[in-house]
C-alpha cells in the first residue's frame, strides 16, 4: 500500500489567492493511500524543496503529489528534490492547479477550488500506480548542425568550433552573411555592416573546425538529441569548389546580365555570380535558369536552335567548370542542431493605398540600405530609380507591415525606429541639402543608446518627425504625395516627397514552416518559431537538443542575434561537455505473454524502435529498442492484444485517473 | 434534492502541442469554464479508443481530444493516426447511445491559449444544452 | 447557371440626373437577354440621410425594396451604388433575427430576407464572355472609377477588392478598351455633399479627375450617379478654381458597354453630359449611327423592338 | 464647450458602451495611429479628426464628441473603416454618434447639412421618391442660401434631366405609416433606455 504525500503550492498569490488551498488539503487528508498533507507558499524555492525533502524522510512517504504549475515548468525540479530524499524521480506525479485553474478560473474561485481538489485527486489516484522507472545512457555524436548563414548562425558556428567540436554550417544562399551583409552602416554606432561582418565570414571558412555548406538545404532529419541523422541537399553549383581559386575570370567574362537578388533586383549580376564582392566563399555558382549553355541545352531538348555558350568552360584556369555536376544529398550525423534561419522583409503588395509597387520611387528600407552601400549598385551614391536624380525630400513611412491587424502583422518588427533614424542621419551625410520626414506611430528606441541616437536624428541631423501612419501615397508629376496626419497638432499633412522609404517589417523566412516540420518543433501563429520557455529557456526548443538563435524566433537587431548566436552555441557545447546522454525512462514495454506478434506496431512506429524476436517457444513478437523509443505511444494504441504499454503513461495509470473523477 | 446540471468535460491532450497551448491560456490569463478535466498524454496518438469509451462509461458527459495540427506532430505523424483511429471511434459511439456531439476532436498548438479557451468555451456551452446524458451504458452516478 | 431575369431598382436618381445610366443600362441588359424587370412603385432607399438620423428607418426603407423582390422570387439588380450599399447593408443587419421580426413588423408584411442584391457592374461583368462586341473600344484609354461605397465595406457588399477593385477594368477590356492603372479607383469625390459642401466636392473630385488624366485616360467610366453629377458636372468651375487645362469626359460603364455592343451616342444619351463626350468619341472614330433601336422611355417601362437601319430618335 | 482648461477622463462612460453596443466597434482597439484622419477626405473641414472622436470616446467627453462638426461632416465613404490598422469600422463608431446626437436632440454643428438630411426625408415622406428640384428649393429657402448650387440648375432643366413634378407613386400611403411607426417606436424605445 503506497504511502502518498501531497504538497499544494500557493505560488505567492497565483494560485493561493484563488484556489482555496486549506480546503484542497482538507479533501486531500481523506484521498486513497494519501499518507500526509502539506502547503508552501513558493514549493519551487529552497525551503519549500527542503520541507518537501524532510516531509518525505519523516513520513517515509513512497509517492509524492504536488499541487502547483505547469509541469512543463518543474516537473524536473521536483524530480531531483524526490531524488535527493531517496525515491525514484518518477514516482512524482504534478497537478497543475495553476495554468490549469486558479489563471483560468480567477473569476470563480469556488469553482477553482474543487476543480483544484479534483485534480489533486486524479493526481494521486495515478501516483498510486506509478512504478520506479531507470533511465538508460546512450552515447552522442559531438558535431553540431548550424541552419543558416546569417549573424546568429555565424556566431553559434564560430563559439562551438572555438570549444572545439566539429561543425557544419548549412546555407541556403551561394554565400553566407544573411540579411547583415546588404545593410549599410548599423544603429547606432553607425560602423561599416560589411567590415564587421566580413572577418566572422573569412574566420568560417578558413576554421579547421568548420565544414561549410553553402547553396544547400537541410532536407530531413531523424533521430534524437545525442544522435540525429540528417540528409543536405547540395544544390549543384555547376563549379568544382575544390578546383576554383575564385579568380573571377569567370564571372566578369560571362556575358549573360540578370537582376541581382542580392541588391534586391536594383543592379545586375552574370550567370555564373558571386552575390557580393565579400562573397565567403569567394566562388562562384552558375545560375542555370539564365546561363546562355543551359538555356541551349533545354532549347535542344525541345527541337529549338538557339547559340551556344561556354566562355567560362574555356576561360576558367583550373578547369573547374563542371556542366555535369549534379544536386547530392549529404547524409550525417549530428548530435546537435541549432537553427538561425533569420527573417525576411515583408512585401507591401497588400498596401494598395501605397500603391503597391506601382510607383517606382516607392522603396522598401532594405533597397535604401543597398543605395547607401558603397558596395550597392550606385557605387554608394542615393538616387531615384525612376530618373536618377538626387532626391532631396525623403519621407519615411513606419509600420509597414508591423502593427496592422488589417493586414495581418500584429507585432512590433523592433529595429525599423532605429534603421530609420539611421538611413536619416546617412542620407543627410551623404547630401547636405536632404530633407527627411519620418511619419511614427511610436519611437521605439528601448535599447543602449538607442534613445540617443534617435534624438540626434531629430536634433542634429533636422529629421522631422511627424507622428501619425500614412494613410495614402500617390504621384503628381514627378513627386509622390505622402498623405498622413500630424496627431500632435491633429492637422492632415501632405508632403510632396522625391523619394519615398517603406519601413517594412521582418517576417521568418520563406520555408520556416516546412522546416519546422521536418524538425518537429514549435512555431506561432506567425511562423516564428517557439522557444521552450520565453523567458528562462529563450534558445531551447521542446525537442531535446533543437536550439534557436536570431530573427527566427521574433524580430531581433544584431546584437540580439549576435548575443543568442552564443547563447545557443553555450548550450551545444555543456551538452558536448557529456560523455553519454541518459535517455528518457518514459519508453514503451511490450508484455512477450500478450503479444501475438501481429507486428503492426512495427508498422505505426515513426522511429522504428520496434524490432522482433523469437521467443523459445519460437514465436516471433516485438521488441521495443528502448534507445531509439521516444515514448509516442502509438503502438499502444494500435495494440489489439493490450500488450503494448508505456511507462509513465500505463494504460492503468490513466485509467485511474479517469476513475477517480467519479470516486 | 435536485442539484443543477453542471457537465463534465474529460480531456486528453498532447503534452507537446495542446497541453502547452493550455498553459498559454493559463499564462494568458484567458477565462473558460472549469468544466474540463485535463490529462496529459504524450501524443494524440497514444489515445486508446478504450480510454474514450472508459470515460463515458464512468459518466463523463463529453470527452474532448486535442493534438497538434496535422503536419506539426512532434512524433511526425501521431497525430494523423489519431485522426483516422477516433474518426472510426465516432460512429460506436452513437451505436451505443452517445450523442455524436459529445465527443469532440481539436487540433491546439502550443501558441494557441485563446483558441483552447474557446474550443473549451464552445464544448461546454454545447453540453449544457444537450443537458445530462440518460445513463444507458454507465456505471457510474455522473 | 447564372439567371437571366432580374428585378430592377433604378432608384431615385437614375429617373432625373442619371436618366442616361438608366437608359444605356436597359438598352445594354436588352441586348444581352437579360430581362430587367422594375420594381413597381419602388420608393426611396433613405440615402445617407436615413442611416445619418434613424438606424430603424435605414434598415427599413430598403427592406420594403428587398420585400417587393422576394415576392417576385428574383435577385435584385441596382443601379445606384448607394442605393446598393444601402440595400447590402439593410440585408446585412437583417441576419439579426429580432431586427428581421422588428422590420415585419414595420412593414405589416412577410419577409424573409432571403432578396440577393446584385450591382449591374456585377451582372454585366459575368456576362462579359458572352458579349458580341460589334463595335471595340480599342481606341480608348479608360480610367475606371468605383466610388467607394461599391467596395466598402468588403465583408457586407463584397464585390471587389476595397483598394484596388478590377472587375470593371475586365469588363471595359473585354469590350477592347485599355484601361489606366491608377491609385484612386475608390477615393472619394465628395458623395452627396454638392449642396452643402460644394468646395469639398470641388477639391476631391479635381483631384481624381487630374489622376485620372495623368495615368494618360481618355475618359473616365462610373458605375454611380453621384460619382458621375460630381466629376462631371462642376468640371467648369474647377477649371476656374485650379485652373485645369483639360477636360476629361466622364461617363457609366453601361454607356461605353452600349457603344462597344453598337448602340449610337445619342441613343446612350451621351448629349446629355455636362462634360461632352462626343468630340472625344469623334475622334477615337467611336460615334457613328448604331444599330437602330426604337423606343420609348415614357413611364421608364423601357419597350424595344429593334428595327432597320435608319437612326430613329427616343420620344 | 470649452476648449480650454483641464479634462476629466472618465473611463469606460456611458458614452463608450453606446457606441460600443451600437456600433459593434471596440474603441479601446484604437491606438491613436491617426491614418484615418490622414485618408479622411473630409477631415480638412472637420474640426476634430477622426482619431480625435475615437479619442473623446475613449476619455469619455460626451459633448466633445456629440457636438463635432465631425459626426456631420462624415460622408460615410468608409475610407477609414478599409485602412484602420485595428479593423475599427469607424463609419459606424460615427453614425452611431449621430443616432445619439439626433436622439439627445443636441445642437448639430453643422446645421446645413441636418437641415438637407431632414428635408430628404421629409421629401421621402411626401412622395415616396426624392424629387431634387424640390429637395434644391426647399433647402436653399430654409437653409437661407437662396442662390447656392443654382449654376447647374438650367443646364440640368435643359438636358431633361430634371422633371419639374415630383413622382407619384402609388406607395406613399405606406411609406408615410412607415415613418410613422418607426418614429412610435423610437419614441419608446427612448423611454426604455432613459429608465
Amino acid at each position: 500500500m503506497a504511502r502518498t504525500g501531497v504538497f499544494i503550492c500557493h505560488c505567492g498569490t497565483n494560485i493561493g489567492g484563488t484556489v482555496d488551498v486549506s480546503k484542497v488539503l482538507e479533501a486531500a487528508k481523506s484521498m486513497p493511500t494519501v499518507a500526509y498533507v502539506d502547503d508552501n507558499t513558493y514549493s519551487c524555492s529552497e525551503p519549500g524543496q527542503a520541507s518537501i525533502h524532510d516531509a518525505i524522510i519523516e513520513n517515509r512517504l513512497d509517492r509524492v503529489v504536488i499541487g502547483c504549475c505547469s509541469p512543463r515548468m518543474h516537473e524536473n525540479t521536483f524530480r531531483k528534490t524526490v531524488a535527493t530524499a531517496g525515491i525514484n524521480p518518477y514516482l512524482l506525479e504534478i497537478a497543475n492547479i495553476r495554468e490549469h485553474c486558479s489563471w483560468v478560473h480567477g473569476d470563480d474561485k469556488e469553482a477553482a477550488t474543487d476543480k483544484a481538489i479534483e485534480l489533486v485527486r486524479m493526481a494521486v489516484a495515478k501516483a498510486a500506480s506509478l512504478e520506479p522507472l531507470f533511465s538508460r545512457q546512450v552515447g552522442l555524436t559531438k558535431r553540431a548542425l548550424v541552419i543558416g548563414g546569417g549573424i546568429a548562425g555565424i556566431q553559434a558556428a564560430l563559439d562551438i568550433a572555438n570549444a572545439d567540436y566539429e561543425v557544419v554550417l548549412v546555407e541556403r544562399e551561394p554565400s553566407i552573411g544573411g540579411r547583415m551583409a546588404q545593410l549599410d552602416k548599423t544603429f547606432p554606432t553607425l560602423d561599416c555592416s560589411a567590415c564587421i561582418l566580413a572577418p566572422k565570414m573569412v574566420d568560417v571558412a578558413q576554421h579547421h573546425n568548420i565544414t561549410l555548406l553553402t547553396y544547400a538545404e537541410v532536407q530531413d532529419v531523424k533521430g534524437f538529441v545525442g544522435n540525429f541523422e540528417v540528409n543536405i541537399l547540395q544544390k549543384a553549383r555547376k563549379v568544382d569548389h575544390i578546383k576554383c581559386t575564385g579568380c573571377g575570370t569567370c564571372w566578369q567574362k560571362c556575358l549573360e546580365r540578370t537582376p541581382s537578388e542580392f541588391n534586391l533586383e536594383m543592379g545586375k549580376r552574370s550567370a555564373i555570380y558571386i552575390p557580393f564582392p565579400q562573397a565567403v566563399p569567394l566562388k562562384p555558382v552558375i545560375d542555370t535558369e539564365h546561363c546562355a549553355h543551359f538555356k541551349y541545352l533545354e532549347a535542344k531538348e525541345e527541337g529549338r536552335d538557339l547559340p551556344d555558350c561556354n566562355i567560362c568552360q574555356q576561360l576558367c584556369p583550373v578547369s573547374a567548370i563542371d556542366y555535369e555536376q549534379e544536386d547530392q544529398i549529404i547524409s550525417e550525423r549530428f548530435g546537435a542542431i541549432i537553427v538561425a534561419t533569420g527573417y525576411q522583409t515583408f512585401d507591401h503588395s497588400v498596401y494598395h493605398e501605397y500603391g503597391s509597387g506601382r510607383y517606382t520611387d516607392v522603396i522598401t528600407g532594405l533597397h535604401l540600405e543597398r543605395l547607401l552601400s558603397a558596395s550597392g549598385p550606385t557605387g554608394g551614391e542615393v538616387i531615384r530609380p525612376s530618373d536618377g536624380l538626387l532626391p532631396k525630400t525623403v519621407v519615411f513611412v513606419s509600420c509597414v507591415g508591423s502593427r496592422d491587424e488589417q493586414k495581418g502583422r500584429s507585432y512590433c518588427s523592433k529595429v525599423c525606429c532605429m534603421y530609420m533614424a539611421k538611413q536619416a542621419i546617412m542620407l543627410k551625410e551623404h547630401d547636405p541639402e536632404v530633407q527627411c520626414y519620418i511619419f511614427y506611430i511610436d519611437i521605439r528606441a528601448g535599447g543602449k543608446d538607442f534613445e540617443e541616437f534617435a534624438r540626434r536624428a531629430q536634433e542634429e541631423y533636422g529629421t522631422l518627425y511627424l507622428r501619425g501612419r500614412v494613410s495614402k501615397i500617390y504621384q503628381e508629376g514627378k513627386k509622390l504625395i505622402v498623405c498622413g496626419e500630424d496627431s500632435l497638432i491633429g492637422r492632415a499633412v501632405e508632403i510632396a516627397a522625391d523619394l519615398v522609404v517603406l519601413a517594412t517589417g521582418m517576417e521568418p523566412s520563406i520555408g520556416a514552416v516546412e522546416l519546422a516540420q521536418r524538425l518537429k518543433i514549435s512555431y506561432d501563429t506567425n511562423n516564428f518559431f517557439i522557444e521552450a520557455h520565453p523567458k528562462l529557456r529563450p534558445v531551447e526548443t521542446n525537442t531535446d537538443g533543437i536550439f534557436l538563435a536570431g530573427s527566427c524566433i521574433g524580430p531581433k537587431d544584431i546584437p540580439e542575434s549576435v548575443a543568442q548566436g552564443g547563447a545557443a552555441a553555450a548550450k551545444v557545447t555543456a551538452l558536448f561537455s557529456q560523455d553519454v546522454l541518459t535517455t528518457d525512462p518514459m519508453v514503451a514495454t511490450i508484455d512477450p505473454m500478450l503479444c501475438s506478434g501481429c507486428l503492426l506496431c512495427t508498422q505505426v512506429c515513426p522511429f522504428n524502435a520496434i524490432d522482433t524476436q523469437v521467443t523459445r517457444d519460437g514465436r516471433t513478437i516485438a521488441l521495443v529498442n528502448e534507445t531509439m523509443c521516444k515514448g509516442c505511444g502509438l503502438c499502444v494504441a494500435s495494440c489489439r492484444f493490450g500488450a503494448a504499454d508505456l511507462r509513465g503513461f500505463t494504460q492503468q495509470q490513466i485509467l485511474a485517473q479517469v476513475t477517480s473523477l467519479w470516486r | 434534492m435536485a442539484i443543477e446540471y453542471q457537465p463534465k468535460i474529460v480531456g486528453f491532450l498532447c503534452n507537446w502541442c495542446s497541453y502547452a497551448g493550455a498553459d498559454v491560456a493559463g499564462t494568458s490569463r484567458i477565462c473558460y469554464p472549469p468544466n474540463i478535466r485535463i490529462i496529459r498524454v504524450p501524443c494524440s496518438g497514444r489515445i486508446d479508443p478504450l480510454l474514450v469509451v472508459k470515460s463515458f462509461q464512468q459518466g463523463a458527459d463529453g470527452v474532448l481530444i486535442a493534438g497538434c495540427h496535422p503536419g506539426d506532430c512532434h512524433y511526425t505523424e501521431g497525430n494523423y493516426y489519431a485522426r483516422r483511429r477516433l474518426a472510426l471511434l465516432r460512429p460506436f459511439l452513437e451505436y451505443i447511445g452517445i450523442e455524436k456531439e459529445r465527443f469532440r476532436v481539436e487540433w491546439v498548438s502550443a501558441s494557441e491559449g485563446k483558441k483552447w479557451a474557446q474550443v473549451v468555451s464552445s464544448f461546454t456551452d454545447e453540453l449544457y444544452k444537450l443537458g445530462p446524458r440518460e445513463m444507458t451504458l454507465a456505471k457510474g452516478t455522473g | 447557371m447564372r439567371p437571366d431575369n432580374y428585378a430592377y431598382y433604378p432608384g431615385c436618381t437614375l429617373h432625373s440626373t442619371a436618366k442616361e445610366y438608366d437608359v444605356s443600362a436597359r438598352l445594354v441588359c436588352h441586348k444581352l437577354g437579360i430581362k430587367l424587370q422594375e420594381l413597381e412603385n419602388w420608393t426611396c432607399c433613405g440615402a445617407s440621410s436615413a442611416h445619418t438620423t434613424s438606424e430603424l428607418l435605414s434598415i427599413a426603407l430598403p427592406a420594403r425594396e428587398l420585400q417587393a423582390a422576394e415576392e417576385m422570387g428574383l435577385p435584385l439588380a441596382v443601379a445606384c451604388a448607394m442605393c446598393f450599399s444601402r440595400l447590402k447593408h439593410s440585408a446585412f443587419e437583417l441576419a439579426d433575427k429580432e431586427k428581421l421580426d422588428l422590420v415585419n413588423e414595420l412593414l405589416g408584411k412577410e419577409f424573409h430576407n432571403t432578396t440577393e442584391v446584385v450591382h449591374l457592374l456585377k451582372v454585366l461583368y459575368e456576362e462579359r464572355d458572352a458579349m458580341t462586341v460589334s463595335r471595340p473600344l480599342s481606341s480608348l484609354k479608360i480610367a475606371c472609377y468605383y466610388g467607394c461605397l461599391l467596395v466598402r465595406p468588403q465583408e457586407i457588399v463584397d464585390l471587389d477588392d476595397v483598394e484596388d477593385p478590377q472587375i470593371m477594368d475586365q469588363l471595359m477590356e473585354r469590350l477592347g478598351a485599355v484601361t489606366v492603372d491608377w491609385g484612386f479607383k475608390t477615393e472619394c469625390c465628395g458623395a452627396s455633399l454638392p449642396l452643402t459642401k460644394p468646395e469639398m466636392v470641388l477639391k476631391l473630385s479635381h483631384r481624381i479627375l487630374s489622376q485620372a488624366k495623368q495615368a494618360g485616360a481618355d475618359c473616365v467610366a462610373v458605375a454611380c450617379p453621384m460619382c458621375h453629377n460630381n466629376l462631371d458636372a462642376y468640371q467648369k468651375d474647377m477649371k476656374r478654381k485650379y485652373s485645369d487645362k483639360f477636360e476629361l469626359p466622364v461617363l457609366y460603364f453601361t454607356q461605353l458597354a452600349g457603344l462597344a455592343l453598337g448602340f449610337s451616342p445619342k441613343q446612350l444619351l451621351l448629349d446629355k453630359h455636362f462634360t461632352s463626350p462626343l468630340p472625344m468619341l469623334r475622334d477615337k472614330g467611336l460615334a457613328d449611327a448604331g444599330i437602330a433601336i426604337k423606343y420609348n422611355l415614357r413611364l421608364y417601362s423601357l419597350q424595344v423592338e429593334e428595327i432597320g437601319i435608319a437612326e430613329v430618335r427616343h420620344g | 464647450m470649452s476648449m480650454t482648461g483641464t479634462i476629466k477622463p472618465s473611463p469606460s462612460s456611458d458614452l463608450q458602451n453606446f457606441v460600443e453596443s451600437r456600433s459593434g466597434q471596440k474603441v479601446l482597439r484604437c491606438y491613436q495611429c491617426g491614418k484615418c484622419s490622414a485618408g479622411c477626405p473630409a477631415s480638412y473641414v472637420m474640426d476634430m479628426g477622426p482619431r480625435q472622436i475615437m479619442r473623446a470616446i475613449q476619455l469619455g467627453l460626451r459633448e466633445k464628441a456629440l457636438e463635432s462638426s465631425t459626426i456631420w461632416l462624415c460622408i460615410s465613404c468608409q475610407t477609414c473603416s478599409a485602412r484602420c490598422p485595428n479593423e475599427i469600422d469607424i463609419a459606424r463608431v460615427m453614425e452611431s454618434l449621430r443616432w445619439l446626437a439626433a436622439a439627445e436632440k443636441s445642437e448639430p454643428a453643422e446645421k446645413d447639412i441636418a437641415l438637407f438630411h431632414q428635408l430628404f426625408l421629409t421629401l421621402i415622406k411626401r412622395s415616396g421618391r426624392v424629387h431634387e428640384l424640390s429637395l434644391g428649393a426647399l433647402y436653399n429657402l430654409l437653409g437661407r442660401h437662396p442662390f447656392a448650387n443654382m449654376k447647374r440648375l438650367p443646364g440640368m432643366l435643359a438636358r431633361g434631366k430634371l422633371s419639374v413634378l415630383p413622382p407619384r407613386v402609388k406607395g406613399v400611403d405606406e411609406i408615410r405609416s412607415l415613418f410613422a411607426k418607426v418614429k412610435a417606436m423610437e419614441k419608446e424605445h427612448q423611454k426604455r433606455e432613459v429608465e
